[in-house]
């Protein structure tokens, strides 16, 4: 079955996989003891929606560096770079300006990854850890001469910077075009109630309600990503420096300019990230706002299979939580979720015991057993929860799942020219 | 018609190395001209001069009459030559055409591919030549002989009319190595200028139109196949008469060393790549196996030392079952193991010398006292082997890295031999070696072999397989399919036993 | 003397250079006349300030911002306020220092301490460090802000040092104030609370506060509380995005009147509030904490700032040093309610001017004792 | 290679960094209207008095030992990325464990080390199991094991615990004096004058010696340590040398972790005497810092270590100096790290074609072929 489902084409599996998530999502919810409605809400879809795109821009950062070859872990400084860059355009020629330095400051901690690694031959991975490191302290300091001065700025923070319009989808979801009011298509449907039907209206609603700019522009990212990577000479030249540069380089591809290339867009990209955060979510720049969604993102590279759809389902899967938790008030959205976990290890657990993987199929049931104890014996789930969740699902996937991850075969390997291996 | 190609007088030198020096060759234009010589002569390096990957230091470089000078390897595609590499350079994760038209692609507006004219472009060129390929396969799924159809319709494909081709035959089972010499005959008929590296002498004077031996760097001499000898050739690349392993008298004792029964391998696909492998070696024998590359030999060595899980079978060292022993308990037994890939299994490139004498003895002085580790026991065996072994070397606190392939295998046999193990598994021992230090490791394991050391002898090359052995099994998908008696056996024997043209005569 | 005093104040902080840049020469030059005092436009007048009288000449106080440094708009601003007060009317001078983490606390309290007779720390942050810094250094005296610096493991609660001012604020009084303009601008009967951290004892204080602030008003009023994360995790006093998701929740739950005391969390409220009032043509208020954050959150989001519960910050600093100077230094826990002037309310922008007498009222009733604030949510019926 | 050659070669990569530092930010602080040089002697002036040296050790020694634990899988070719979580879950456990037991002082302290290094080993074991067994890359699996070890296990278990009032500095149970470190004051006294301040030389510093100094041993002088980086430097080559390595990258990991176990010991021992929201995090990532700094060797790292909490330490003074802004540490600190691993590449790189010409030269001149 899982073979006739890859067979499809890419449109269709997206779409099955979306459908099959919120019909669980619905499932769950119904389930939940009074019942709810939010999991499937276009709230829930907006706030997921907002609180993946910094994940999805780093994840798609990555996905251009390890493309080339480059393993790069400093997606983390170079978001921190972006948040700093971001504010300081804003301050200096208002939003669309923030975009494009906070890609610039970003795209400059790229550069210093692949000087490091690419000319001087630094390991990845060390170089990347050297910039996280060196990122934080160099915002700091610049903020003592670009924000320290400025009303409501200090060596932590920026004064208020604000983010691209929002705009409402005509048609889909009624936004105005020219003035004119559209009708509202999927809220209607939504309005009718249906289970299921006005669960997945309600849902992509949210992605058409009150978007920013940005947002909307970081998703149309997504194919243009796939498009770029798989369709072109660039994307083309990109993989072979992280599949195998020696057979790209003899065939006259320049190898170090791909990583650098690759390198310097995923900084570029992460540094897009930072500048979202700092305009879209926070207002502001302020030290320490990053808070992981570097890693994150490496992380949501990784669980999607290095590939730009993957990545964005693995930034969903990482924003769907913290988004619900925070607009969960009482505490139950979050306990709810509880329940998915336990929906998805039975998954794992029963694909496993079919595949005869008979120590997989134990852990994951094992591990779906402990879930549905502490949902039935709780009503709400703790404050830490949503915290956690994301890191250790991607844990738990991979655990299950690594050996069918696939990265680039070059990826994290020092390339000289003129060296073969 | 004039020259094709002219080099005068090229001279390339790495740290330490001097690969070329002041090399010439002139090569016709529409002829097979075969290079040749020993590991390490300068013959790959020469041709990555003639392709743009490597710049020569001196040298004049003349293609089709005009003087030339490549800055990156688009330079020569941009004129027409195309090269085959050593090692194949083909990403598994690309599909044929993506390999095959990377750096050339044809593309539409925003740099989009034309997959469309590219496959069209494809078709006509594996058409034209015979070569069938399926354009959208990933090359992860073709088999050796497939890929380096892929590699040459590279060439081609960029339309060069100078192909140079490096160790094309390495791989190749003789079935292959028919096809692609018919393929390069008719390469040859449509106008195509072909260099062709090979070691294999009789197949290049099967091919060759006009032979350069190279020695040390260096042009020594150009002939014409129908001019010399095999053996004629092998003096020109080796400078001398090649020494020939020679067993004295046998020394074969009617203790047991080694005994292997019904052993089983399988791959992560769960098939088969040792496949019931029964034989025994003795105290004081020498046993070869033989075989293509490919088929089962290096797994059956993985198993034997124990870095590879038996799924079937047993393995007994000195009579006691040694099946699930790990590497150190084996080692400890008195089996000692020469790996075929001295970079990857051998040595610790990073390190000095003296550490990675230590390397599989650390447990048994003189590299151990108690917890600890002896540097001085340590150095003194090093220099010892340094000594024995003829390791080439200013000192021995320089890294492994630092010294030269030779120099390298050398080390790696010294430090086994060293140890004056029981039971000793060699695979390729005197591979990539000079003339005089393989004598020398020959000499060596005759004379542990009077001792009463058990051999394990895995090589490509028949004359030291059937020089050396006392018994010779021969391995084909796995299987052994042949025991011979290396008195009455001769290399020609021995070649079609590996390739499956004779009948097994004893079941393995 | 004359020399220590010049050279504080002729680098003056970079937050007062902005405000009065015209009165400010370039530091280092010598003019003839000294270069005035100044005092961010921001900061309020102290009350009394102006019968206060001492010499501060030659003494230099040791500020030690938290984690974020004077800018934030809020706590460490209101503490700059009182030193720039306290220079201004007694000249001292002004050794500031920001650590750069939890392990620089210590060592950048006792660095204060050998350069400064009087050293205060801003922040509860700071009340791990105090005690060993304050017991090695006798002679100084420190003054620490929201935590009363009180040693609960002794039986009763006794202070740390003698030395040491723990100076702490009845926000649930304050809060009650801003509960009370939230229920009277209330129009759908539903206001929020959103707390920076829960479980440390502190925030729970705003709430009841506020909570019974509105329902002093409207016995029937629901509020919705929500706090943006959990001991131990601090992250909730500084995480502008997670208060404006928060705050959308909400509003889109009904909310018209969020008040967030959550430090910086809070200007993600008001965010928030211009978000979903542009998108839904409503508009809806959020209330401020500790300083008067209309004066603060920019241009933009001032028409969403209802009101300020305010905390004065300041004013604790301004009389310990006040204290210090003139010899009146006690140590313990000294508390800024609001009879004290230690909390209230504010009115910058003008949206509460038709209820103040409301407000004031409340005052009165708590002043007077005859209402008495909760400080524990739960407890509340 | 001649010793004198060794010892440059050695030392030209970190002086090469430290110089090329001290140089961007002095122009970075002339730009910025500071004079460099009164910042540096500010800095230096304050970091030669015995109280700030007694500060500078204090904080030098769990950035140490956070460097030894990340080291060790250097070594092994192992990014142990999670020291960060390993230690604070170690140092939570042990201020529980430490304060809810009763032993003569030495026993106590003791127990209090071992279920620290025990916790700091399960942890980051988890990812070495994760490793050989799962195939997870250590580098995700710490990464997410820190973030589930600090925002999951710790916000969960900190709560749990916590003892006293809810104060913004509540913490674990106070530890009984039995299990109080006492300090080496009286020690360094010796030598020095009276150290003021209430300072308190935490004899955590003699852990971070002794571990130092095994570390190096284990590594260099012994058999097991000869495993250990044999299978870093080639894990092929020492398969076939009988080394499992496997269950070196799990051996690795948690001797890393165990080691990562004491970084938070200051604290517990020395200082709070139990696990508080005050306790000291981010030393972890700056382990790391040091171990790349200090190449992986005991005496580097204790350079490393030093320099930092130097620079940490006397960098408060600028602030009171008013001759440059506090945050110029933060830049030199990052620039020497970027700038040492980059130097280090590049004369690593440098020497490997030095030694192989050196070698050649060598033998042509003895007249081999
Ligand atoms: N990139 C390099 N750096 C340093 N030395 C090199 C490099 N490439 C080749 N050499 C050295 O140059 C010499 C010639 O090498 P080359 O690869 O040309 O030999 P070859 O004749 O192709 O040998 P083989 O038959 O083993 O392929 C060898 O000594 C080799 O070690
Ligand atoms: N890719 C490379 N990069 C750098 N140095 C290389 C490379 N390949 C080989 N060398 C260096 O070239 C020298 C010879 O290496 P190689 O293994 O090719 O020798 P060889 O020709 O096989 O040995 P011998 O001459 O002893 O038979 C060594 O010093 C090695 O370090
Ligand atoms: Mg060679
Ligand atoms: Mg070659």
């Amino acid at each position: 079955m899982l073979r006739r489902f890859a067979a499809l084409p890419a449109w269709a599996r997206y779409s099955a996989a979306a459908a099959l998530g919120i019909l669980v999502l619905s499932f769950v919810q119904a389930l939940e003891p009074g019942g709810l409605e939010r999991l499937t809400s276009e709230n829930a879809s907006g706030a997921m929606l907002r609180w993946s795109v910094p994940i999805l821009l780093a994840g798609l950062g990555g996905l251009f560096a390890e493309r080339a070859g480059v393993v790069n872990i400093g997606l983390e400084g170079m978001m921190v770079l972006g948040t700093w860059a971001g504010a300081y355009g804003y301050l200096h020629g208002g939003p669309w300006m923030a975009v494009l330095v906070g890609l610039l400051g970003g795209a400059v901690g790229g550069l210093l990854h692949a000087i490091a690694t690419v000319t001087f031959k630094v390991d990845h991975i060390v170089s990347g850890v050297a910039i996280n490191i060196l990122a934080p302290g160099l915002v700091r300091f610049l903020s003592q001469y670009a924000f320290a001065g400025a009303s409501g700025g200090s060596i932590t923070q920026s004064p208020v910077i604000h983010g691209l319009p929002l705009v409402t989808v005509p048609f889909l979801a009624g936004g105005d075009l020219f003035g004119w009011k559209t009708p509202d298509i999927l809220g209607s449907i939504t309005g009718w109630n249906i289970f299921f039907l006005s669960d997945i209206t309600a849902f992509m609603r949210g992605f058409a309600v009150n978007v920013s700019i940005f947002t909307l522009l970081t998703l149309a990212m997504v194919p243009a990503a796939a498009w770029l990577i798989w369709k072109t000479r660039f994307g083309l030249r990109l993989r072979i420096a992280g599949e195998h540069p020696v057979a790209g380089e003899s065939l006259g591809v320049n190898i170090y300019w791909q990583k650098y290339k690759g390198t310097v867009i995923s900084g570029a990209l992460a540094g897009l990230g930072g500048a979202f955060i700092a305009m879209e979510l926070t207002g502001f720049y302020r030290e320490g706002q990053v808070q992981g969604r570097g890693f994150i993102g490496l992380a949501a590279l990784i669980f999607g299979n290095w590939r730009p759809g993957g990545v964005l389902i693995a930034a969903f899967l990482f924003g769907y939580p913290f988004g619900t938790a925070l607009r969960d008030l009482d505490g139950r959205s979050t306990h709810a979720l509880l329940l998915l976990i336990v929906v998805g290890l039975a998954a794992i657990a029963v694909v496993s015991f079919r595949r005869a993987k008979r120590v997989d199929a134990i852990l994951a049931g094992g591990m779906a057993a402990g879930f549905l104890v502490w949902y039935l014996l709780t009503e709400t789930a703790p404050d830490w929860l949503p915290n956690a969740l994301p890191f250790a699902t991607v844990l738990i996937v991979l655990v299950f799942a690594s050996q069918r991850l696939r990265m680039p075969v070059a990826d994290g390997r020092i390339y000289v020219r003129g060296e073969e291996l | 018609m004039g020259a094709a190609i002219e080099l005068t007088g090229i001279s390339k030198r790495f740290p330490g190395v001097v690969a070329n020096d002041r090399v010439s060759l002139t090569v016709e234009e529409g002829e097979i001209h075969a290079i040749c010589g020993e590991n390490g002569a300068g013959k790959s390096t020469l041709m990555k001069i003639l392709y743009g990957m490597l710049m020569a230091d001196e040298g004049r470089m003349v293609v089709g009459g005009k003087e030339v000078r490549f800055r990156s390897p688009s330079d020569a595609i941009d004129l027409g030559i195309g090269m085959v590499h050593q090692h194949f350079m083909l990403a598994d994760q690309f599909t044929v055409l993506e390999n095959v038209i990377l750096g050339d692609e044809p593309t539409r507006s925003l740099g989009r591919i034309d997959f469309k004219k590219a496959r069209a472009h494809l078709d006509e060129v594996s058409k034209s030549y015979g070569l069938t390929l399926e354009a959208d396969e990933l090359v992860e799924n073709l088999s050796v002989g497939e890929r380096q159809r892929v590699e040459i319709i590279k060439v081609l494909y960029r339309g060069a009319k100078i192909l140079i081709l490096d160790e094309p035959t390495a791989v190749l089972v003789p079935q292959e190595v028919e096809d692609l010499f018919r393929n390069l005959r008719e390469l040859k008929k449509s106008g195509a200028t072909i260099l062709f590296i090979d070691h294999k002498l009789q197949e290049i004077l099967a091919i060759a139109d006009t032979i350069t031996v190279l020695r040390q760097g260096r042009t020594v001499a150009t002939v014409k196949p129908k001019d010399v000898t095999a053996a004629d050739l092998a003096e020109l690349m080796v400078g001398s008469e090649l020494p020939t392993p020679t067993k004295v008298g046998s020394t074969v004792t009617d203790r047991v060393a080694v005994e292997v029964r019904g052993v089983t391998v399988l791959d992560a696909d769960e098939r088969p790549v040792v496949d019931d492998v029964s034989f025994e070696v003795h105290h004081g024998e020498i046993l070869g196996i033989a075989g293509v590359e490919g088929n089962g030999q290096a797994e059956l060595v993985d198993a034997l030392v124990g870095t590879r899980t038996v799924s079937r079978g047993q393995v007994l060292l000195k009579g006691e079952d040694a099946t699930n022993w790990n590497v150190r308990r084996r080692r400890e037994a008195g089996l000692a193991y020469v790996p075929q890939d001295r970079q990857r299994e051998g040595l610790l490139l990073v390190a000095p010398l003296w550490e990675n004498v230590a390397l599989g003895h650390q447990t048994r002085p003189p590299f151990v006292k108690g917890i600890w580790f002896d540097r001085k026991g340590a150095r003194a065996r090093t220099e010892e082997v340094r000594r024995d072994f003829d390791v080439r070397t200013p000192n021995i606190e320089v890294t492994a890295h630092s010294l030269s392939g030779g120099n390298q295998q050398k080390l790696v046999v010294g430090r086994e031999m060293a140890s004056e193990p029981e039971i000793f598994i060699a695979a390729h021992p005197t591979r990539g070696i000079d003339v005089g230090a393989q004598a020398q490791v020959w000499e060596d394991l005759r004379q542990a072999r009077a001792a009463g050391m058990a051999t394990v002898l895995v090589s490509a090359d028949l004359e030291e397989i059937i020089g050396m052995s006392d018994t010779i099994v021969v391995m084909l998908r796995g299987k052994i399919v042949a025991r011979l008696d290396p008195d009455t056996v001769t290399p020609r024997d021995l070649g079609s036993y590996m390739t499956g043209a004779h009948l097994p005569k004893e079941a393995g | 003397g004359d020399d220590d005093a010049a050279t504080t104040t002729a680098a003056p902080t970079t937050a007062a250079t902005t405000t009065t840049a015209a009165t400010t020469t370039s530091a280092g030059e010598t003019t003839t006349t000294a270069p005035a005092v100044v005092v961010p436009d921001f900061c309020l007048e102290i009350p009394g300030a102006a019968e206060a009288v001492a010499d501060g000449t030659g003494v230099t106080v040791g500020l030690t911002f938290d984690l974020l440094g004077r800018g934030d708009q809020s706590f460490n601003d209101a503490a700059a306020c009182g030193a720039d007060w306290a220079r201004f009317y007694f000249g001292v001078g002004i050794n500031e220092i920001t650590p750069t983490d939890e392990a620089a606390r210590a060592t950048d309290l006792q660095l204060q301490a050998e350069n400064s007779p009087i050293v205060i720390g801003n922040g509860f942050s700071f009340e791990a460090a105090f005690p060993a810094v304050c017991e090695n250094n006798p002679d100084v005296n420190f003054a620490i802000t929201d935590t009363s610096m009180l040693n609960f493991g002794a039986t009763p609660p006794a202070p740390y040092c003698d030395n040491a001012r723990g100076m702490v604020f009845a926000e649930h009084e304050g809060s009650y104030l801003v509960g009370v303009a939230a229920a009277l601008k209330s129009e759908t009967g539903k206001i929020g609370f959103i707390g920076g951290v829960s479980g440390i004892g502190l925030i729970e204080k705003f709430e009841a506060g506020f909570i019974a602030g509105a329902k002093s008003i409207n016995p029937d009023i629901e509020v919705v509380s929500e706090y943006v994360s959990a001991f131990p995790d601090f992250a909730g006093f500084a995480s502008p995005d997670r208060g404006k998701e928060i705050a959308l929740a909400m509003y889109g739950e009904g909310a018209d009147v969020v008040y967030a005391a959550a430090g910086l969390t809070g200007s993600g409220m008001f965010a928030g509030a211009k978000e979903y009032s542009e998108a839904n043509d409503v508009h809806v208020w959020g209330i401020g904490v500790d300083s008067d954050q209309y004066l603060t959150v920019g241009e933009e989001l001032q028409p969403y700032v209802l009101t300020s519960m305010i905390k004065r910050v300041d004013v604790a600093v301004f009389y310990a040093i006040y204290d210090h100077l003139t010899g009146n230094f006690t140590a313990g826990p000294s508390t800024y309610d609001l009879a004290a002037g230690g909390v209230g309310y504010s009115t910058s922008g003008g949206f509460i001017d038709d209820i103040t007498d409301q407000i004031d009222a409340a005052i009165a009733q708590i002043v007077s004792g005859e209402v008495v604030v909760p400080t524990d949510p739960t407890t509340i019926p | 290679m001649s010793l004198g050659r060794r010892i440059v070669m050695a030392l030209a990569a970190p002086v090469l960094a430290i110089g090329f530092a001290v140089l961007l930010s002095s122009i970075v602080l002339v730009i910025s209207g500071s004079d460099p040089f009164q910042a540096y002697k500010d800095m230096i002036g304050n970091a030669t008095r015995l109280e700030i040296v007694v500060d500078m050790l204090n904080r030098g020694t769990p950035l140490f030992i956070s460097g030894i634990a990340a080291a060790i899988g250097f070594r092994m070719n192992l990014f142990n990325i999670g020291v960060e979580g390993q230690y604070q879950l170690a140092a939570f456990f042990a201020a529980v464990v430490g304060a809810h037991i009763f032993l003569p002082s030495v026993l106590h302290v003791a127990a209090i080390v071992l279920v620290a290094m025990v916790v700091g080993a399960a942890w980051s074991g988890l990812a070495g199991w994760l490793k050989v067994r799962r195939g997870i890359n250590e580098v995700i699996a710490t990464i997410m094991l820190n973030a589930i070890a600090l925002s999951g296990i710790l916000a969960w278990l900190t709560v749990e615990w916590r003892d006293g009032p809810l104060t913004p500095n509540s913490g674990t149970k106070r530890i009984a004096e039995s299990g109080w470190l006492p300090d080496l004051n009286s020690w360094l006294e010796v030598f020095t004058r009276e150290i003021t301040g209430g300072r308190e030389l935490s004899a955590v510093l003699l852990f971070a010696i002794v571990a130092g100094i095994v570390y190096h041993v284990f590594l260099n002088r012994t058999r097991a340590g000869y495993d250990l980086r044999v299978s870093g430097y080639n894990a092929g080559a020492a398969r076939a040398g009988g080394v499992r390595s496997d269950r070196m990258i799990i051996t690795a990991m948690i001797y890393s972790g165990a080691m990562a176990g004491l970084v938070g010991l200051v604290d517990i021992l020395s200082r709070y005497h139990r696990f508080d929201a005050d306790f000291f995090s981010g030393l972890g990532f700056a382990g790391i810092a040091v171990a790349l700094i200090g190449r992986n060797k005991a005496f580097g790292m204790a350079i490393g270590a030093l320099l930092f909490a130097f620079m940490d330490v006397s960098s408060p003074i600028l602030q009171i100096t008013k001759s440059a802004t506090r945050e110029i540490v933060t830049i030199l600190q990052g620039t020497i790290l970027l700038a040492s691993v980059v130097a280090y590449a590049a004369v690593s790189r440098y020497r490997q074609r030095d030694e192989a010409r050196v070698a050649a030269a060598l033998l042509a001149e003895k007249g081999v072929a």
